[in-house]
């Protein structure tokens, strides 16, 4: 067994993962431990930008970015959150801009910005120009940016290091009288995907910075990597996930492909239509129409279909309208996605509607943090050493529904104040001692898996949890979708502890990685459904048909999921409330 | 079955056949890429011309002997042609076949001993060139016996 | 190296084929010009030692080479001129295919050229 | 760029062409794929294996590998991530051109052929179709890739015009998927050449009207093994899947050494 020894540890080589790596590793000795490369995460794929009130083409100020942010979660975002990222986004899209970020420039040289669904001025009045962009590749010059100062501060990498479990140890401490399990965190396993060895990464601070879990579902935007491993780790350490009913679907994925057409093509001015050829945005949003938030529009777009009045010989899709646009203007503003609309589908923008469809998109849920980004071990302890920021992370700045642009500013904001926070609590901490025998675990977990000869394979078992996952819990739920689907989520983790990984070799063996994730994703599947079923109400991205409206006297709270084998009725996820946190903006009905 | 050792962590770590051998200082390879194109347009008119007397003017290849040689280098503009057209050529060919050795030799040790050869055969070829141009005698006497030609001196 | 099992030809396209050709007719021409500059030479030898060198280069078969040659020297030449177009002139690497077929039509209208005149010589009387 | 957009409503009602925005039945068709396959846990020596698949019009290539992956053989590996071309984790070389294998679709192929999916050349294979990446990723970080600003830090951001952001804009969309690189002749050759990729990403910085550390990239590139090895033949522009002009970005570079020192 190898150990290695860093003061901070940082889990993912994302967005948030190497905005931390730079602050804390100019502070304190860190490693980035990443089962990709560093430029290979989902943050590359992020187009549309990210919102800050730099107020560079018209009047704007970080308070009308709170606010959207609160009335965009519809009204479950934890306000102290909002208000630190809103106010720092101001900085953080100038520190990318001093680190290189090659910006979009508006005449006098500043940096450009557009408008994006759910931003507005002065409290909703109408859309305002506050996402900073670069084209329509953000995500990829955010993530390249944050690379190249990795290489420029010298971070240590370990790539294709998948981490497979977070070492802990409890032990007791007493808090007003009160005696309680304290969870202390030594280090993370990792499997080290090009030899097949296991080694210890001891550290003080650890940073999950791992991205999102939207292979729950079939129609995704997500890469095939993100199956929410590091959540999966937290939740089986006995680390609560927040918010897990609440998943975004994107409302313009290609049709039946999944793959992501910005939302700043609405933002320069393409128009969703239906099979009529009617602009139908204008009846759900009167006021801003095609940019309502997310959830809104898809839920719309859902509902045009459910409706009959779907494009297509299924019926089965709506069209995102830019012919009305100048080509010159596509190009110059949004060239990759419409390659993308040509590639895969073969659809000509310029001339042609393209076929769109809601596709899975982000986890508002994750892993709870304080507005520090230390993880919680229940509504107020924290786990000292233990951070998370990201898609993996719940601080929550999202509530119940994502703005567009918000996720590349959260990870920035709070991927750099983890770096910070962390780097510090390292420099004035010692290690915990690695508990004994750390690698069991981890290691009958492969041992079984490559042993095992029950015949189940990792492909069959996750197209069957995919397939449930979009047909029960997707924009639509109710009780009884949501209770079938656990029944067979159950009966597929009953199977998984037969599935068989045909690769028995050591080097490389990406069957295992993918049997192992496969573990994380029917996790999270199941804790995803639970937590919907347990809201009884309708709020932002989680809509129950059996209960269409917003209950605040009995669902003004972020769920709070626990491990718990003997809650046998919600198949091994205990559910809890932690209140939501509110400064200055009080519940209101959210209207556009 | 072999069991290959993979060094770990492996992260950061260049196989070796990879690393770059030492950095150059100076400005050689800029030189000799510059030389490159320089020379080159400087030989397709040389050398084109040259193709153009030899083997089309008058009777061609038909035409060329000593008597052709000798009449050429009568003219001293043809003389200076000829030595410009000799070391360029040869120099832009020497650092074309010195680009495939570098490029394709495998081991250090071929490298050095290819471009050895390489250079020895520039050198001598050169010096050879050079020295035939300026010391040629369209009119030799070779063992008592003057050439005979009608740009010679009567005897 | 290290041991990397060989897969097919890379397919590449007008570019990398131009330049492997361009490679070989550089080693070809850099061959002959060894040689040609050592029977050049023999006319410090003798004029006899020089014309009975000569005399070989008349003769059908070699007539053919000298063909040959002066193809590998009008394409290394052709496509050296695109290759510094390609290198300085700002659009040069736009239109490096269209420069290629340039390169190779004129080749081609050199070459039909030159061998009407040069084959009729050596196959002429 | 500037800041107009259209404001010009658009209509709230249109009539829709009959058949509009693609769809109909997609068509499904039979593929031969065969994959070089190589693993030295198991034998030295590399080998051809094929499947016969039945794919549907809208596949790639990474669909049939997955296919293959998930369905037959559970050893056959690659990298993979994102799916749809923005990630660079699957460039491979497929019927014989480096290609990402998530942008290649297989309509586009000969599919009356076999279809040949090998790894990149040059880089050492080290199962299937993942190559060591390091000696790739090494070149990047020799070529100082990140902003360089010796001037005082301005308290907004700095200012940079849309034309000074449109010098460097090509090359801003490097993905690092190695295509470029490793489907340079030279670099096959013996692996010590800079590469495309990583000159690519020098211009980036070297054109950026922000940064201050342009003469110290042009003397690193200005290596025996630096831009001075490419010799244009474009496979590295015509294997990007990003579409960077990448032979005409390391000619601007060239330009640029030769200016700063004639």
């Amino acid at each position: 067994m190898q150990v290695h020894k860093y003061d901070v540890v940082i889990v993912g080589a994302g967005g948030a993962g190497m905005r931390a790596a730079i602050e804390s590793g100019q502070r304190a000795k860190t490693a980035v431990l990443t089962k990709l490369y560093p430029t290979r995460s989902h943050t590359g794929a992020a187009q549309g930008g990210m919102c800050a009130a730099l107020a560079n083409v018209e009047e704007d100020n970080w308070e009308w970015h709170t606010f959207d942010t609160v009335k965009g979660g519809d009204y479950l975002v934890d306000q102290d959150a909002a208000e630190v990222m809103a106010k720092e986004a101001i900085d953080a899209v100038l520190d990318l801009e001093k680190m290189g970020l090659p910006f979009n420039r508006t005449p006098e040289g500043r940096i450009d910005q557009r408008r994006f669904g759910g931003h507005t001025r002065d409290h909703g009045k109408a859309p305002v120009r506050r996402s900073c962009y670069a084209a329509d590749r953000t995500g990829h010059m955010i993530l390249q940016t944050l690379y190249q100062n990795c290489v420029k501060h010298n971070v240590e990498f370990y790539n294709e290091y998948y981490v497979l479990d977070l070492l802990t140890v409890e032990e007791e401490i007493t808090v007003d009288g009160v005696t309680k399990l304290q969870t202390r965190v030594a280090g993370v396993v990792t499997y080290d995907l090009a030899t097949g060895e296991l080694h210890v990464f001891q550290a003080k601070s650890i940073i999950f910075a791992s991205g999102g879990v939207g292979k729950v579902y079939k129609t995704t935007s997500n890469a095939h990597t993100l199956t929410g491993d590091g959540m999966g780790i937290a939740f089986r350490r006995g680390i609560p996930l927040e918010d897990m009913e609440f998943f975004q679907f994107h409302p313009t994925g290609l049709a039946g492909l999944g793959i992501l057409l910005s939302e700043a093509a609405r933002g320069e001015g393409a128009i969703l239509r239906n099979s009529e050829g009617e602009r139908f945005m204008e009846r759900y949003a009167p006021t801003i129409k095609d940019l309502a938030p997310r959830d809104i529009v898809a839920r719309s777009m859902a509902n045009e279909v459910r409706e009959g009045r779907g494009c297509g010989p299924n019926k089965d899709y709506v069209l995102l309208d830019l012919t009305h646009l100048e080509p010159a203007h596509i190009d110059a503003k949004l060239p990759d996605i419409t390659e993308f609309a040509r590639t895969y589908l073969g659809v000509e923008p310029y001339t042609e509607p393209v076929p769109v469809f809601p596709t899975a998109h982000y986890a508002m849920g994750g892993i709870p943090t304080n507005i520090k980004a230390e993880v919680l071990q229940d509504n107020d302890t924290v786990v000292p050493g233990l951070y998370a920021a990201g898609e993996v992370a719940c601080v929550s700045v999202h509530g119940s529904n994502r703005l567009g642009t918000n996720s590349l500013l959260d990870i920035n904001v709070f991927g750099k104040r983890a770096g910070i926070y962390a780097a510090e609590y390292a420099l004035t901490a010692d290690f915990v001692d690695i508990p004994d025998n750390p690698l069991t675990e981890t290691e009958a977990l492969l041992d079984t898996m490559r042993s095992s000869e029950g015949g189940e394979r990792v492909a069959q078992i996750r197209k069957e949890l995919q397939d449930i996952m979009d047909a029960n819990v997707q924009v639509f739920r109710t009780e009884e979708t949501l209770l079938e689907a656990l029944s067979v989520i159950d009966g597929l983790e009953e199977r998984y502890k037969h599935v068989t990984v045909q690769d028995k070799g050591k080097r490389f063996n990406l069957d295992l990685l993918e049997a192992v994730e496969l573990g994380f994703l029917l996790d999270m599947a199941k804790v995803m459904t639970a937590a919907a079923l347990h809201r009884k109400e309708s709020r932002g991205g989680h809509f129950r048909e059996d209960f269409p409206e917003r209950d605040d006297e009995n669902y003004m709270t972020h769920s709070m999921a626990y491990k718990d084998p003997t809650a046998t009725e919600t198949s091994g996820v205990r559910l809890k409330t932690k209140p939501v946190v509110f400064t200055r903006y009080q519940p209101m009905e959210r209207k556009y | 079955m072999a069991n290959p050792v993979i060094e770990s962590p492996r992260s950061g770590r260049v196989a070796p056949e990879y690393t770059r051998r030492g950095s150059s200082k100076g400005n050689f390879e800029m030189l000799a890429w510059l030389f490159m194109r320089v020379s080159g347009i400087i030989l397709v008119v040389l050398i084109f011309v040259h193709l153009w007397t030899s083997l089309i003017d008058g009777e061609g290849i038909k035409g060329v002997d000593f008597g052709f040689v000798a009449g050429k280098w009568a003219d001293p503009v043809w003389q200076i042609w000829d030595l410009v057209m000799l070391w360029l050529a040869m120099l832009h060919g020497t650092n074309g076949v010195r680009t495939i050795i570098n490029d394709y030799a495998e081991k250090d040790s071929t490298r050095f001993w290819l471009k050895s050869v390489l250079y020895a055969s520039t050198v001598v070829i050169i010096v050879l060139g050079t020295l035939v141009i300026f010391t040629f005698d369209p009119c030799p006497v070779i063992d008592g016996v003057a050439h005979v030609a009608p740009y010679c001196p009567a005897l | 190296m290290p041991k990397t099992p060989a897969g097919t030809l890379y397919r590449g396209r007008e570019g990398m084929w131009s330049w492997v050709a361009h490679r070989i007719t550089g080693v070809v021409i850099f061959f002959f010009l060894l040689v040609h500059v050592l029977d050049t030479s023999l006319v410090r030898v003798s004029p006899e030692a020089y014309d009975a060198v000569i005399a070989a280069y008349k003769n059908p078969i070699m007539g053919l080479g000298e063909l040959g040659l002066v193809g590998a020297i009008v394409f290394h030449a052709f496509n050296g001129l695109r290759v510094i177009l390609i290198d300085f002139w700002k659009k040069g690497p736009k239109y490096q295919r269209q420069l290629l077929w340039s390169v190779i039509g004129l080749w081609f209208v050199t070459m039909v050229a030159f061998s009407i005149r040069h084959l009729s010589v050596v196959f002429g009387g | 760029m500037s800041t107009e957009t259209v404001e010009r409503e658009p209509a709230s009602k249109i009539e829709l062409a009959p058949g509009i925005g693609g769809g109909g039945e997609i068509p499904t068709f039979d593929i031969t794929l065969k994959v070089r396959r190589y693993n030295p846990e198991v034998s030295d020596d590399a080998y051809w294996d094929e499947w016969k698949l039945t794919m549907y019009g809208t596949d790639r290539v990474l669909d049939a590998l997955h296919k293959v992956k998930w369905e037959h053989d559970g050893t056959v590996t690659f990298r993979r991530s994102c799916a749809h071309g923005v990630c660079g984790s699957d460039a491979m070389r497929i019927n014989g051109r480096n290609r990402l294998a998530c942008k290649t679709l297989l309509k586009d192929l000969d599919t009356s052929k076999p279809i040949l999916v090998e790894p990149i050349k040059g880089l050492p294979v080290e199962k299937d179709l993942i190559v060591d990446m390091e000696p790739f990723f090494q070149s990047f970080r020799e070529v100082m890739p990140f902003l360089v600003n010796r001037g005082h830090e301005p308290t907004k951001e700095r200012l940079q015009s849309s034309e000074e952001r449109e010098r460097f804009d090509d090359t801003t969309k490097c993905i690092l998927c190695a295509a470029c690189t490793s489907s340079c002749p030279v670099f096959w050759t013996d692996g010590q050449y800079f590469g495309p990729a990583a000159i690519v990403n020098a211009h980036r910085f070297i054109f950026d009207s922000r940064d201050d550390a342009g003469d110290m990239r042009l003397e690193i590139l200005n290596d025996k093994e630096g831009v001075w090895r490419c010799r244009t033949t474009f496979n590295c522009t015509e294997a990007c899947p990003r579409g960077i002009q990448v032979t005409k970005a390391i000619s601007e570079v060239k330009q640029a050494i030769l200016s700063r020192k004639i």
